[in-house]
């Protein structure tokens, strides 16, 4: 009698505890209205897209659903927003584009070459809104910052210089074959280890393309890894306009900085012309800002296609993607080479890092702001 | 203690009861995650998505399936996890047993120690990472340090545990401070030892795969990342999960399991 | 009949000339050459934890001869325990001179004079009980087969040598205890110092284990010191009774127990020991 | 032998972990630190210049030790009292209930940097506001670490009762409730601050790993993680100092609290 006395209550409390749950869960339908006012708009696509890039902006600025993913990406979207008057504030975006897909952002950022492709496509990973979604192009709006770019440190450089420049040679020869053979260079990277799906990779390679050969305002670069002084000078000032340091040192630190602080052109002219030595050091790593993936695609080719070897260098390439910066990286001598966008080397260098920029791979902002039409 | 003693077999039958019945709560949630979510894996797949990707033959990069991705990085993770536990209960036991030799060796370590499991040391993983600038060692370095808490607290109690008789009975034998160690301290405290193992076990283990995320390269905890940052199919990441939580409590029964074989004299049930 | 008893009060030995003490003592040494224990005027103070002086030992002065058993009687706080702890070296005296076989507690600490047993059988969980009892035997560096040799005639001394594989959880109380003294005697020290042994065992444990130890004390001719709270207890094993009152903790009274030995439990029900019994009991009413 | 021996070991008691603190602020300040670690006064800034940027940025601190200490507070306070009726539903079922407790305590096996992006994505419906739903999902992470350690122990608090007390209270004919106000809940007490010795600083830490991965961006874990990405390690310090400062001062809290509770029950019984 007893036992039974206590089983029934026992399950009493899980059907309580269950209760809960499901009550839990009902609180989560109040999204399934926000799934159905997806296919809404986008249904009605036609009447919303009269709105304005402007109005876009100031609309998801003061819905407070404009993200980015922060940690050192964000200073492209704060110039925009002032530039619209907006406060300078952004939700914190997950690495997917979840949140886009929800709703809970209607201004997210995307990379063309990889967010943007998983947002219109619908391969794997992919979520498949074709062209039912617009963006809004930071190169366009004049708030573009340069991205990826080779740097090592100014020690390195000087005691190195002959290796500097091979590594610069070698993978501006990859660069260029990349750019050439995009889908063989896709191929190449997923061999390479790379995780993302070939569909996505081949899109990749396609957009970084765009990136390594055309500049901020659209015209075509033929020279790669070329540092434009009028691009890197935005980036620079850009940077010292939105990148806040709490460290009152690093502060005005970053005030004082000029681009002859960040970069060195004479490494990558010489590398272009081929004229440098024996590398002094052969063996060297490379980091890079991100997963093995086709936004790399250039130093992947170069060891694939033995260029480095050609230079007589033995690269290693390692993968990013956590949270050790690959400023940091290269700072305590983990790794003799970096790939990262210029303006986390300006807030290196501000921070009191002594980093180089050697080359700079991409010539425009691939950052882009994506929305539902 | 009458409950406890219960048969094995009814036991084992009350476990399967929860265990089912969290999958029964689990598969609820993922069949009303799948009717609301576009794509339900990235919040809750069902179970049984979870087995496909683990069985399923599906290269996810050039050249292995989840699963052969899963163990290789698994084997990474766990090796540098266990050499850091090592290094942990070797470095935890040794200050434990200072601090019992020394009373200022106690006195100045004891508030430092508390202190240890108040440093955020995860948050601090990034910075041993730059102090070391060799990603596997500040991982090994950061699974020592958690282990090393426990072990060390635990392992004090148990020397301090040792009954005032046995320190005179050792006293009216003339016996050195060495026989005194080998014969009664560290014996003693054997037990109290395990107890900062099994605490620390699952410790080194999570640590080491959280430490895997500051940097790429090979580790559970770098796979995890590029998984929950796009670089392959959520399943991964969902794998990683299910095989990190097994690991952990596998960890902790195997040194349960070690203890006995150990201390074939011990109850069980103390502590 | 009542047993005639030499009645030795030594009544507050601070109002005696201490001089004329110490010549007394050693004019006593001279007589006899059995003795094994002198105590000497020892008192012990202590700090309390607020500061306080704490008396817990006023001038105790006696001898304990060889072979003799000897118990020290008292209610809690009375010093008994401490005057053990004394002649065992676990504490110093604060005042007077300990000679043990006529070396300090300390000498003859570390010639492994004594052996003591506890409260509780303090057995070493992890150890058999035949690994128990080798453990002073390997402190010493006893060989290995001697060790194991001696060992096994201790425990078959305390008679348990069929459980010498066993571990101590698996024994019971009295058992444990047995265990306990077999150890304390495994160095063959000529003293077997005995705090409260049996206070935790039940009373037909203790009553056999009476009379056990009164047969290992007879087969080994060890001195004992045996603290207890027990009347019964102390009248039945010891030659002789050392009553000890507290507050401050001091020596009221020594009593001679002279019934016949061998004693078995059958003497409990003669009229003489509840005589002495009744003598001991008080002698503390009469402090 | 003991007088002498109070006095000194109060004065060792204090002195030597000071002594021992000075001697590594002062080997730190000067640099030898530095030489010991191989490392350089970036990665590794002078005490003086945290210091400094501390005092700088004291209102940002602030409003990130809120924001942290908030998210842990709340989590713990959760996470205790559903692992404490957890503890009470295993009690009242024995049988199921221990098998119940093992499942949950299993939850800590699994890696608070794992759960915490799993929990963000089921919270977002709980609101529109990207503040309170990250709340809601670093809370649950801190809940969830800290439910396992007080059900874990609380059971044993409300289960390993002193011999013959359940009997004495049958004796009473004392009700189920009247049992677990008069015994058991007052027998679990210890064991409740056991279990608030491990959960409280797991749930700082907690909080600061589950900041790393929310929506919104603020807490002291989440600053931390955003300076050393972009390289400011001397910004990123300060941080860790105040983190290390909320966990010192949540567990000495703690200590008072149980010093003072522990003997309020000791003195009523």
């Amino acid at each position: 009698m007893k036992n039974l006395r206590k089983t029934m209550a026992f399950i009493a409390a899980m059907t309580m505890l269950t209760g809960a749950f499901a009550s839990c869960g009902s609180s989560e339908n109040s999204s399934e209205a926000g799934k159905s006012t997806v296919s809404e708009s986008s249904s009605s696509s036609g009447q919303t897209a009269e709105m304005s890039d402007s109005d876009r902006i100031v609309a998801a600025a003061q819905a407070g659903k404009v993200g980015n993913w922060g940690l050192g990406n964000e200073y492209e979207i704060l110039a925009l927003l002032t530039k619209y008057g907006q406060k300078t504030e952004y939700l914190s975006q997950a690495f997917d584009m979840d949140g886009f897909d929800d709703d809970s952002i209607t201004l997210a950022s995307a990379m063309t070459y990889n967010e943007l492709g998983l947002v219109k496509n619908d391969y794997e990973g992919g979520y498949g809104y074709g062209d039912t979604v617009g963006i809004i192009d930071m190169n366009n709006e004049g708030v573009a910052m340069l991205e990826d770019n080779l740097f090592c440190t100014k020690e390195f450089a000087e005691k190195n210089p002959n290796t500097v420049k091979a590594f610069i040679s070698a993978s501006m020869k990859g660069w260029e074959y990349a750019c050439e053979n995009p889908e063989e260079a896709a191929q190449i990277v997923f061999e390479a280890g790379s995780s993302v799906s070939s569909d996505h990779q081949a899109y990749m390679a396609s957009e970084v393309k765009k990136l390594v050969e055309t500049d901020t305002k659209g015209n075509t670069v033929n020279e790669y890894g070329k540092m434009d002084e009028e691009a890197m000078q935005q980036t620079l000032d850009l940077a010292k306009e939105y990148i806040s340091l709490d460290d009152s040192t690093a502060a005005s630190k970053l005030q004082t900085l000029t681009l002859d602080d960040i970069r060195d052109t004479s490494y990558w002219e010489d590398a272009s012309a081929d004229d440098f030595g024996d590398p002094e050091k052969t063996s060297v790593s490379v980091q890079l800002k991100w997963l093995p993936q086709c936004q790399f695609m250039g130093y992947y080719v170069a060891k694939a296609k033995g260029y480095y070897d050609e230079v007589g260098l033995d690269v290693d390439i390692v993968s990013g993607g956590g949270d050790i910066g690959e400023t940091t990286a290269v700072n305590n001598s983990t790794v003799d080479f970096g790939v990262t966008w210029v303006s986390n080397l300006i807030s290196a260098d501000a921070g009191g890092m002594d980093l180089l920029e050697i080359a700079q791979v991409y010539q425009r902002s691939g950052l882009v702001l994506v929305y539902k039409k | 203690m009458k409950k406890l003693k219960k048969l094995l077999t009814s036991k084992f039958f009350i476990t399967i009861v929860w265990v089912v019945m969290l999958i029964a709560v689990w598969e609820l949630f993922a069949f009303h995650v799948e009717n609301i979510k576009r794509t339900p894996e990235n919040v809750q797949p069902h179970l049984s998505g979870i087995v496909d990707s683990l069985t399923s033959d599906r290269k996810i990069n050039g050249s292995q399936t989840a699963l052969q991705m899963v163990i290789e990085n698994a084997k990474a993770t766990l090796t540098r996890a266990g050499i850091g536990y090592i290094i942990g209960i070797a470095s935890g036991f040794l200050l434990a047993l200072f601090m019992s030799l020394s009373k200022i060796v106690e006195k100045t370590s004891f508030p430092y120690l508390m202190l240890i499991q108040l440093i955020p040391i995860l948050g601090m993983a990034p910075i041993i990472n730059a102090i070391t600038g060799d990603i596997a060692k500040s991982r090994i370095i950061i699974a020592a340090i958690l282990t090393f808490y426990p072990v060390a607290t635990n392992t004090l109690a148990g020397f301090k545990s040792v009954q005032r008789e046995k320190h005179e009975l050792m006293y009216s034998y003339a016996a050195n401070k060495f026989q005194i160690y080998t014969k009664t301290m560290i014996p003693a405290c054997i037990p109290y030892f395990f107890t900062g193992l099994k605490i620390s076990a699952p410790m080194a283990i999570t640590a080491s795969i959280l430490v895997d995320t500051l940097q790429g390269g090979i580790g559970l905890g770098c796979l995890l990342s590029q998984s929950l940052k796009g670089a392959m199919t959520r399943y991964v990441f969902w794998d990683i999960v299910f095989f990190s939580a097994v690991i952990g409590i596998l960890s902790f029964y195997i040194m349960g399991i070690i203890e006995i074989m150990m201390c074939p004299y011990r109850r069980t049930g103390k502590r | 009949m009542i047993f005639i008893v030499l009645f030795c009060f030594i009544s507050f030995p601070e109002q005696r000339n201490i001089n004329e003490l110490k010549g007394t003592i050693s004019m006593i040494e001279h007589e006899r050459n059995d003795i094994e224990i002198m105590l000497d005027n020892v008192g012990m103070v202590y700090d309390s934890a607020d500061g306080k002086e704490v008396t817990a030992l006023t001038s105790v002065t006696m001898d304990i001869h060889k072979g003799e058993f000897i118990s020290l009687l008292g209610p809690s706080g009375c010093g008994k325990t401490t005057l053990l702890r004394i002649i065992a070296d676990l504490i110093h005296p604060t005042s007077g001179n300990v000679l043990i076989g006529g070396v300090s507690p300390k000498d003859a600490r570390l010639k492994r004079r004594y052996g003591m047993v506890f409260q509780s059988a303090t057995l070493y969980d992890w150890r058999t009980v035949i690994k128990n009892i080798e453990l002073p035997l390997e402190i010493t560096h006893c060989p290995k087969k001697e060790r194991h040799e001696r060992a096994m005639k201790m425990l078959d001394l305390v008679g348990l040598s069929d459980f010498a594989d066993h571990y101590p959880r698996q024994l019971s109380g009295g058992m444990q205890q047995r265990v306990g003294i077999a150890r304390a005697l495994a160095l063959q020290p000529e003293i077997l110092l005995m705090d409260e042994p049996f206070s935790a065992l039940d009373e037909f444990t203790r009553e056999k284990l009476h009379v056990d130890l009164l047969k290992i004390w007879r087969k080994t001719n060890k001195t004992i010191i045996f603290v207890t709270h027990n009347i019964q207890e102390s009248v039945f094993l010891s030659d002789r009774i050392c009553v000890l009152s507290p507050h401050p903790g001091r020596l009221s009274a020594i009593i001679d127990v002279d019934l016949p030995r061998p004693r078995t439990m059958d003497i409990k029900d003669t009229p003489e020991f509840t005589a002495l019994v009744s003598k001991v009991r008080n002698s503390f009413e009469g402090v | 032998m003991l007088h002498s021996k109070k006095v000194r070991s109060g004065v060792t008691n204090i002195g030597c972990p000071l002594l021992f603190g000075a001697a590594l602020v002062a080997s730190w300040q000067t640099g030898l630190l530095h030489k010991i670690l191989k490392t350089d006064e970036y990665i590794l800034p002078y005490p003086m210049r945290i210091i400094d940027i501390m005092k700088e940025n004291s209102d940002k601190i602030m409003l990130n030790v809120n924001a942290s200490v908030k998210v842990a507070l709340i989590g713990l306070l959760l996470g205790s009292v559903l692992g404490y009726l957890i503890a009470i539903i295993a009690t009242v079922f024995p049988k199921y209930g221990s098998g119940g407790l093992t499942i949950v305590s299993a939850f800590n096996a699994i890696p608070i940097v794992a759960l915490a992006p799993v929990f963000i994505n089921w919270t977002k419906d709980v609101s529109d506001i990207a503040e309170e739903r990250s709340m809601a999902a670093k809370i649950l992470v801190v809940t969830v670490t800290s439910m396992a350690a007080m059900s874990v122990n609380a059971y044993r608090g409300l289960t390993e009762l002193p011999p013959f007390s359940e009997d004495l209270m049958k004796t009473y004919a004392a009700g189920r409730l009247t049992e677990f106000f008069k015994l058991r809940f007052p027998n679990s007490v210890p064991y409740i601050f056991t279990a608030l010795r491990v959960s409280v600083p797991g749930s700082v830490i907690g909080a600061l790993v589950s900041e790393y991965f929310a929506e919104y961006i603020i807490g002291v874990g989440r600053q931390i993680r955003e300076n050393i990405l972009i390289a400011q390690y001397a910004t990123a310090w300060a941080y860790i100092v105040t983190a290390c400062i909320i966990g010192i001062v949540m567990y000495a809290i703690l200590m008072l609290a149980e010093s003072i509770i522990l003997k309020a029950c000791l003195h009523r019984t």
